[in-house]
């Protein structure tokens, strides 16, 4: 569905993304990996368009949105958690969900699913974004992602400063939306993660970046047998 | 919180208030902003708590953020709280270091400091250290500046005018470095580092802080598993001569760190013991872990 | 349909003899002094032609020439005396009244206007008779109060008498004359009980006058105290139409936009445009040139603030104090851009006639009509720019993208399609300040510099990015301002509202709709 | 060199461009006709136009340039005192010349400068003894209104003085302040009205130009009819009421020493040359609406006295000129022959007293008869009976 | 452990840069004296007294802007309420000057003009120092610091912060103007102070006193850039610059940001203040037209120009503004809005570091292509 083609990106005058490609298919969860400032953020934010790349191509599901902004890959159909949170702070967490829904046409409800995954959400509609702890700004940082009900999902560290039973259901929402999705259509997951042992049991494929380049990759059932845990830990 | 325990505190309180009123000349009045209190290197450990929380409460728009909180921490001890997000170990936090006024309850540090008359630049000096949640670091600063402003010193204006930075300050600043693994980016500006480089360079200004009390809201979040275990021996190694508070949803972690577990939930301590413990307490798995 | 009443009465009065040339001649030239006494000898015995030789003096449309008097109506020429249509001569002059002789004149024609079958008619007759009290004219007084049947109208008539007997020369009749004008809610009867006063040597007068003066006084308090809230919330409600405008662009969008002033003085001027094209090219619907006005100025001013946007400002999101800079220069140059297109001088634009006037509430208490509509028009901005912005979905773009720009891209929203639009948006409300503005003050190339300052300070008061803070802020300062002015002058008055700014932001450092808690410092 | 250079110093930019654009526009028609007219001395004049732009240190600067760099043998300009106060000491350092033309506070007498506005004794002085007068409306009780600064604050002070001289008591008088721009007069035209039931009232308005726009809306609409309490200005002309709608005004007053509406050869000669002037060079408001007012007036007069003088000096050098000025006389189109007196530098002047007609112009009712000669140096300003009515030498 | 190179403590100017610095101490000392005073008038290589006038009026404002940013640029505070301390200077050593003046004011009086108009028998107190050279120094300093300290007090301590504080500072300067606008303050109304004719008794228009004024000016004026480039290389600058940044992280940190925010606030005041008392005898008037919320601006805008946060930005800033301003008022009365109002639009758009931020730019190319 995604497919990325040797992309380059620099901030300033150093290199940071080196000729990375990848793909991510529908229904399939890929994991990316990589030890702390190697780039994985820099490439999902290139390719959200956040951050202009220097060359290389990305296109979804056939179409080259290489150079799209990002409104419109928002609109091509991925939904975006970014590292961070990046919750409209001043917005009420209703809100929020609502700007999840721009790309949908004008009066569609928010799903109510999402406040099944995220019981706190409903309650704390009418609160300021900003006012949530931590780990609820990122349980509505990914409700507000899957609102539009995206196509391919990327998410950045998603787990980061969740409570571990928040994370199982994570987890289970991640493996039920590759597999099943949200009404019937099955979503392409891009899953960037710390949490190794999160990623590994989520994982239909994995990505290993080191230095801005791609240095492993293959299907997720191989990553005990190749012990990219330690690849990632050095 | 047991019922002695909350005898002793009343008790300890009592002293304090007679202490102070004598020890401080306004008599206990607010010192206000920008004077210091003199007793900044004396803190006063003789009751065996560094801190000490009573019966706190703080509330948001009618929300009670923080519920009859009651908790303290022995020196050199290194505690970890963990809790539901929400809990209130933020707010609690927020509390300590001065960001936040509760609403009613008792905060001391040591058994003589009553930090709800305290400022934040004050209560900072007076040995607490905070990492944020989210990494907070000076972004146009080099990452050399930022711990060199961190360091622990005279933090007046007239001393910052004519501040030079002596060997045994380069030497600890160096070492710093080393800790944190930023020794290849001394020069450049915070801003562009990653995550978690950031988050380790709030570390570092902790350690260069060198702070009797560290308190660390999620420090290894973002951070890779192997970088998670070096930051908990990192902790390891600080305990005892610092004492230590740190929140985190990482179990793994929170088992390699050890030591007492405190589990809040909706503002008040829920559960407390060794992190065995508190993950066989059905409430905790209830409202926390999870099945 | 007035003259012909004017007509009707006088036939009622009877005793009317003809005008005569030398007498509209003396009342038309000559010396001052002498023409006042004409007229009052031209009154006494007027008859219809009179009266309407009155009335063209009154509306300007008398010419002299040669020595003879003519009136000019809808370009033709009569003459006042025989009727008779005559060619004007191209040397003809204006006759000109000075105050002195139009209060006179006024005075005569209502002293006619007495007998008019209109209640309406005669009650502003007598009043105005009230304001000029003239021995001359007691038995004309005398005569209609005779003839009177309505109860206002008599007690009114009945004041204008005593205001003339209040300068009799018997005691007592001055007595009864200022207990009477005790009863009248009318202002005008302080002047006249003062100005008594001063000439009274009787003392028994003397002390009736001072209480009458006290019981008018009493009864026109209310008013004074309605008079000064109003003036507060009228500024309050120009404040907040100037401050609207920048609570988008300063308040949401954060950019510090030196040239909102100047924005409005667009709307200002395009209302003036509109004013001249009406005048051009349907001089008949004159009247409601504000109407089309009001889009115009929007439409004018929003599509200058999306050119602005487009050109200039989209490039400086996430830096304000840049756009600090840029709206300064950008200011400067539609300042001087519209000084070389329509001069360095203040355009004239008029109120239209329902706006001109004003609403009588109380005899002391007028409600200017274009004050009122103001109001009522920076409720209504207010009202639908809340709407807008709070209700509607590309509300809440604007406020998702104006607080993260790039979220609110991967969101899916088009951001720099809505930063336009919410530019153009607060721009155009400046154009609708602007056309208010037009109809109260200057409208010249510095209209805008003169606002400025108010209106940020409007909006930071209000706490920026708070639209119910800048409607406290707007409607606060104005009644403040007010209240002060009444009590300190105009210029204390402004140093105190400044310095009470400065006070109040110590003790709400983010305004007063300060947003607390993190979300604050998001 | 074979031109005249001729300093123009009015701002053209800043908040009194509103009101000396134009008298800009009227040096260059002036200096256009007389080089029509063969220039002086034979020679072209070449007007060096600057922009101060409403900033009073930059009229020092440009003044210091126009006489130092560009040598430039008169200068044209100022509107407020300040700027002129701006500009004197150099003008006196470099020994040049300055007219100015706009009425002002007086309190001043420098050699260098041509006072060719009125001084309050050719302007404030009649207009109150007009409203005393029974045709004025005799009036008793007066508020003196106007903008704070020294213009108005010392016009006041002088009005002051002279209204106790006429037997006017203390709490007759309300004096009454506004700031620059001001553009609320809500609550001091209801204390106007309130002011005025104690007595048959006048308001005395030196409201600075920018301001009046909202006073006579606010006048209008709050009802306050000229034959109950008259206003009489001293800074609102023909170009100021341009902006208003003057129906509801009909019959207020300014007094000046010059109206468009003056009927007589001079004043036809020069309205028609102004709007042909305005036409031709498309100067915005003007070419559609031509006016004249006070200001444009003395401006026309100095130039060409100024022409007259050095004419008669045989050279631009600014002591003959100075010398060749006093004595200088100009058929002014307010219709008299404008004297510049012997000794003190101002011009004599008629004054008029103008009602504010329905068209925006005004109808005069009053004029002094025959031209008053100013007393820079009021007498009712204590102290000032000593002071010579001439420059002295610095 | 490895050695570890920390980066050294920032010099307080680099060679190149002392080398810079010493050829404008000389422009300023002896080759503008020379040119104006030794050289003859007809010659191409004379500096008129015009010159001298608009340059050391400049190097006045340059001291405004260099203040403004060290407050804005390095603090991040933006104040628009300069043009008040600025104008304060002036007003103090403008009292002196009219105290200078004795009787030879137009009423011969020995209180200044407007007083004897106002009907005043006696200096009122607050021009008791006014007679003093050596007084009038100190308050040039005091009066400036005290007016911004308590202010600042205040205002620093209730934690108010971004607009917040530069609306309060421009409705304190907007507040003066009025106040000083007033007659009864006693400070000239309108008009304020002009005619000035000595100072130290000397007299003030001739070309050793202007020259004198001018050389002083710009020697006040590298002092000061000397003086600010040691406090922003020293550690207080980098704390200066971190409140700008994280003023909570600074407050963790242990620094109280009042007394660092309001040294600062006070030295910028300071500096103003200088900078007006040096304008006024240059100048020849004080009104309170300088306290207009339009002239703090334009402060904010050389700075901003020139480029922020550097220390040589806001001088270059204040002097291509300025002299733009002189020259294009003169060769095109008409359009120089214009052109200024473009100059501002096209630094923002193509220059986000100002004029000085081009220039490393361009420097860094040719460093990167060498
Ligand atoms: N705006 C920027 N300008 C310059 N360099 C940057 C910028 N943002 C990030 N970098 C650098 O790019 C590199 C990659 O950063 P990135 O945020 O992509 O890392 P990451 O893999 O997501 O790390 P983490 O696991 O800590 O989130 C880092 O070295 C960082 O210092
Ligand atoms: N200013 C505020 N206004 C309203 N609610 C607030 C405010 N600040 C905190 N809260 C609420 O208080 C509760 C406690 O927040 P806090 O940040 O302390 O939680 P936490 O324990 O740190 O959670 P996490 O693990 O997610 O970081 C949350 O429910 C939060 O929404
Ligand atoms: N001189 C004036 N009108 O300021
Ligand atoms: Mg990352
Ligand atoms: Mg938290």
């Amino acid at each position: 569905m995604l497919e990325v083609k040797n992309i380059h990106q620099y901030y300033g005058g150093s290199h940071i993304l080196r000729d990375v490609s990848l793909s991510a298919a529908q229904g399939r969860v890929t994991v990316l990996l990589g030890r702390n400032g190697v780039g994985k953020t820099t490439l999902l934010k290139s390719l959200m368009g956040l951050v202009p790349i220097q060359s290389g191509s990305v296109t979804l599901a056939g179409q080259d949105i290489t150079k799209a902004k990002p409104y419109e890959r928002a609109a091509a159909g991925i939904g975006y958690v970014p590292q961070g949170r990046e919750i409209f702070a001043r917005l009420t967490v209703e809100d929020n969900l609502r700007m999840g829904l721009a790309t949908q046409p004008g009066g569609t409800p928010i799903p109510p699913e999402l406040f099944e995954l995220f019981p706190v959400l409903k309650q704390m509609l009418h609160r300021r974004g900003g006012d949530l702890s931590g780990g609820q700004q990122q349980q509505l940082a990914i409700a507000r992602a899957l609102a539009a009900k995206p196509r391919l999902l990327i998410l950045d560290e998603p787990t980061e400063g969740i409570q571990p039973s928040i994370i199982k259901d994570i987890g289970r929402v991640i493996r039920q939306l590759a597999d099943v999705g949200l009404q019937g259509q099955r979503m392409g997951v891009l899953l960037c993660e710390q949490y190794y042992d999160f990623a590994e049991e989520l994982a239909d494929q994995y990505l290993v970046m080191e230095r801005g380049e791609v240095i492993a990759s293959g299907p997720g059932s191989e990553m005990k047998v190749k012990n990219i845990q330690q690849l990632v830990a050095i | 919180m047991t019922p002695d325990l909350l005898k002793q505190g009343a008790e300890r309180i009592a002293e304090h208030a007679k202490l102070r009123v004598e020890s401080t000349e306004s008599g206990g009045r607010s010192a206000g902003y920008g004077r210091v209190v003199q007793d900044r290197n004396e803190v006063d450990v003789s009751h065996g708590r560094i801190l000490y929380l009573e019966d706190v409460s703080v509330s948001f728009d009618g929300f009670k953020a923080i519920n009859k909180l009651s908790l303290d921490i022995a020196p050199g001890e290194l505690r970890c709280i963990i809790g539901p997000n929400g809990a209130g170990k933020t707010t609690m936090m927020d509390i300590i270091t001065g960001k936040t006024r509760p609403d009613e309850g008792t905060v001391y540090f040591g058994s003589t400091i009553d930090l709800l008359r305290h400022n934040e630049p004050e209560i900072a000096q007076l040995g607490i250290g905070r990492k944020f949640q989210k990494p907070t670091v000076f972004e146009q600063l080099t990452v050399f500046e930022n711990l060199e402003l961190a360091l622990k010193t005279h933090k007046g204006v007239k001393a910052s005018m004519f501040f030079k930075l002596d060997s045994v300050q380069s030497g600890r600043l160096a070492e710093v470095l080393h800790t944190i693994h930023l020794a290849d980016s001394v020069s450049k500006p915070a801003g562009l580092l990653s995550h978690g480089q950031k988050q380790w360079l709030e570390i570092g200004m902790l350690l260069m802080q060198d702070p009797k009390l560290l308190l660390l809201d999620e420090p290894v979040a973002g951070m890779t598993d192997h970088e998670t275990e070096r930051t908990a021996e990192l902790f390891l190694t600080l305990k005892g001569k610092h004492s230590l508070m740190v929140v985190e949803h990482d179990m793994s972690f929170i088992r390699t760190l050890g030591g007492i577990v405190t589990v809040l939930c909706d503002g008040s301590v829920l559960a407390q013991g060794t992190l065995d413990q508190v993950q066989a307490d059905e409430r905790v798995i209830e409202v926390y872990l999870g099945r | 349909m007035t003259r012909w009443l004017l007509v009707l009465c006088l036939l009622w009065v009877g005793t009317a003899q003809a005008l005569t040339r030398e007498e509209a001649l003396g009342i038309a030239a000559g010396d001052n002094d002498a023409r006042v006494e004409a007229l009052a000898k031209a009154v006494a015995q007027g008859d219809e032609k009179t009266a309407a030789y009155l009335q063209a003096l009154a509306d300007d449309a008398v010419k002299i020439v040669g020595g003879r008097v003519l009136v000019l109506q809808g370009g033709q020429a009569t003459d006042p005396v025989t009727g008779e249509k005559v060619d004007l001569p191209a040397d003809a002059e204006d006759v000109m009244l000075n105050n002195r002789l139009r209060g006179e004149v006024d005075a005569a024609l209502a002293a006619l206007k007495l007998f008019s079958p209109e209640v309406k008619i005669r009650a502003q007759a007598a009043l105005s008779l009230l304001k000029e009290p003239d021995a001359s004219r007691r038995p004309v007084l005398d005569k209609a109060l005779a003839a009177e049947q309505d109860p206002k109208v008599y007690a009114l008539i009945k004041q204008a008498r005593a205001a003339v007997l209040l300068q009799s020369e018997v005691p007592n009749d001055r007595l009864l004359a200022a207990r009477e004008l005790a009863g009248s809610a009318q202002p005008e009867v302080l002047l006249l009980l003062n100005q008594q006063l001063t000439a009274e040597t009787d003392p028994a007068v003397q002390s009736v006058i001072k209480a009458s003066l006290r019981e008018v006084q009493d009864g026109l308090r209310w008013g004074e105290r309605l008079g000064q809230l109003f003036t507060g919330a009228s500024l309050g409600s120009i404040l907040l139409l100037v401050a609207l405008g920048l609570a988008i662009t300063y308040g949401l969008m954060g950019v510090i936009n030196m040239a909102h002033g100047e924005l409005m003085m667009i709307g200002a001027y395009a209302t003036y445009v509109v004013q001249v094209a009406f005048r051009q090219y349907l001089p008949g619907a004159f009247d409601y040139y504000l109407l089309a006005a009001m889009p115009v100025a929007f439409l004018t001013s929003a599509l200058v603030g999306a050119a602005l946007e487009r050109s200039i400002l989209k490039h400086l999101y996430g830096r304000p104090l840049e756009t600090l800079l840029a709206t300064w220069g950008i200011s400067l140059v539609l300042m001087q851009g519209v000084r070389s297109l329509f001069g360095a001088q203040n355009v004239g634009v008029e109120n239209p006639a329902w706006m001109s006037g004003s609403l009588q509430l109380l005899p002391n208490l007028q409600l200017p009509w274009n004050r009122l509509i103001i109001i009522a028009f920076a409720a209504a901005v207010l009202v639908g720019m809340a709407l807008l912005i709070g209700k509607t979905r590309l509300g809440l773009f604007v406020r998702g993208v104006t607080q993260n720009r790039p979220m609110a891209s991967c969101m899916g929203v088009n951001t720099a399609r809505i930063d336009t639009y919410a530019f153009a948006l607060g721009s155009g409300i400046a154009g609708l300040a602007g056309c208010a503005l037009s109809q109260v003050g200057n409208v010249g190339p510095d209209l805008g510099q003169s606002y400025i300052v108010d209106s940020f300070m409007v909006v930071v008061l209000g706490g920026v990015g708070q639209l119910a803070g800048t409607v406290y802020a707007a409607l606060g300062l104005g009644l403040v301002n007010k209240l002060l002015e009444g009590w300190t002058g105009a210029v204390l008055a402004k140093i105190c509202v400044l310095v009470f700014i400065i006070v109040f932001i110590q003790k709400r450092p983010q305004g007063i709709f300060a947003m607390k808690g993190r979300s604050a410092e998001a | 060199a074979d031109t005249i250079k001729v300093g123009v110093l009015h701002s053209l930019s800043g908040t009194m461009a509103i009101s000396e654009t134009v008298l800009k526009d009227t040096v260059l028609m002036a200096i256009d006709e007389i080089n029509a007219k063969g220039g002086v001395l034979g020679k072209k004049l070449e007007p060096v136009v600057v922009d101060p732009a409403s900033n009073w240190p930059l009229f020092a600067e440009k003044t210091k340039q126009l006489l130092g760099q560009d040598k430039v043998s008169v200068i044209f300009g100022c509107w407020t005192s300040v700027s002129r106060k701006s500009v004197l000491p150099v003008v006196e350092e470099m020994n040049g010349l300055l007219f100015y033309p706009v009425q002002y506070e007086g309190e001043e007498l420098s050699k260098n400068v041509f006072y060719t506005g009125a001084a309050p004794n050719q302007q404030a002085i009649p207009a109150v003894d007009y409203l005393m007068s029974k045709d004025g409306g005799s009036a008793k009780r007066w508020v003196l209104l106007g903008t704070d600064y020294v213009y108005p604050r010392t016009t006041n002070k002088i009005l002051r003085a002279y209204l106790k001289s006429k037997g006017v008591k203390d709490s007759d008088i309300d004096e009454k302040y506004t700031p620059f721009g001001h553009s609320d007069y809500q609550t001091i035209v209801a204390d106007i009205k309130k002011f005025s039931a104690g007595g048959k009232t006048a308001v005395v308005s030196t409201i600075n130009g920018d301001s009046n726009v909202p006073f006579y809306k606010e006048l209008g609409n709050a009802g306050l009819k000229a034959k109950d309490v008259p206003v009489v200005a001293f800074s609102v002309g023909e170009e100021e009421l341009r902006g208003v709608d003057t129906k509801p005004l009909v019959g207020h007053l300014a007094a000046w020493n010059y109206f468009m509406s003056i009927k007589n050869p001079a004043n036809d000669d020069f309205i028609k040359k102004w709007s042909a002037y305005a036409k031709a060079k498309g100067i915005a408001g003007h070419k559609d609406k031509p006016l004249a007012n006070d200001p444009m007036e003395a401006t026309y007069i100095g130039i060409n006295m100024w022409k007259q003088a050095v004419e008669k000096a045989k050279t631009t050098d600014v002591d003959a000129v100075i010398k060749a000025m006093a004595g200088q006389t100009f058929k002014a189109p307010s219709g008299i022959t404008s004297k510049m007196d012997e000794k003190n530098h101002h011009l004599h002047k008629s004054v008029f007293i103008g009602e504010i007609k329905a068209d925006g112009q005004f109808n005069v009712v009053w004029k002094t008869p025959g031209p008053v000669k100013a007393k820079p140096w009021s007498p009712f300003i204590e102290g000032n009976a000593s002071k010579p009515d001439e420059p002295v030498k610095k | 452990m490895s050695p570890l190179i920390l980066p050294a403590a920032p010099a307080l100017l680099s060679r190149k840069a002392w080398t810079a610095f010493l050829i404008c101490l000389l422009v300023v000392g002896v080759l503008a004296p020379v040119l104006n005073l030794v050289v003859p008038a007809g010659s191409a290589l004379h500096m008129s007294d015009y010159a001298i006038a608009l340059v050391g009026k400049i190097m006045c404002y340059a001291i405004c802007a260099l203040a403004m940013d060290l407050i804005w640029g390095y603090t991040g505070i933006l104040s628009l309420g300069h043009g008040l301390f600025f104008a304060l200077g002036g007003y103090v050593m403008g009292m002196y000057l009219m105290r200078q003046i004795g009787q030879d004011g137009n009423y011969k009086s020995d209180l200044p003009d407007f007083m004897v108009f106002l009907d005043w028998k006696e200096l009122p107190w607050h021009w008791l120092l006014s007679d003093s050279f050596v007084a009038t120094l100190v308050l040039v300093v005091l009066v400036p610091a005290v007016i911004a300290g308590v202010f600042g007090f205040f205002a620093f301590r209730s934690r108010i912060k971004g607009v917040y504080f530069s609306i309060i500072t421009q409705a304190m300067t907007y507040a003066a103007l009025l106040l000083f606008f007033r007659n009864e303050t006693g400070f000239g109304g309108n008009n304020g102070f002009t005619d000035f004719k000595r100072i130290l008794g000397m007299p003030i228009a001739t070309p050793g006193m202007r020259m004198s004024l001018f050389v002083i000016t710009g020697l006040t004026l590298l002092g000061f850039f000397l003086f600010a480039r040691w406090l922003v290389t020293s550690k207080y600058g980098r704390v200066l610059q971190a409140i700008r940044d994280a003023e909570t992280r600074v407050m963790f940190s242990g620094y109280s940001p009042l007394p660092y925010k309001l040294s600062i606030w006070v030295i910028s005041a300071v500096m103003c203040g200088v900078a007006g008392a040096l304008y006024v005898p240059q100048v020849g008037i004080i009104n309170p037209g300088e306290m207009s919320a339009a002239n703090s601006i334009e402060i904010a805008i050389w700075a901003a120009v020139g480029g922020r946060g550097t220390l040589i930005g806001p001088i270059v800033g204040a002097f291509l503004v300025n002299g733009a301003k002189s020259w294009l008022t003169v060769t095109a009365p008409e359009f120089w809005l214009y052109f200024l109002g473009a100059l501002f639009i096209a630094v923002t758009l193509y220059l986000p570091n100002g004029v000085v931020g081009l220039v490393a730019k361009l420097k860094n190319k040719k460093g990167g292509a060498a």
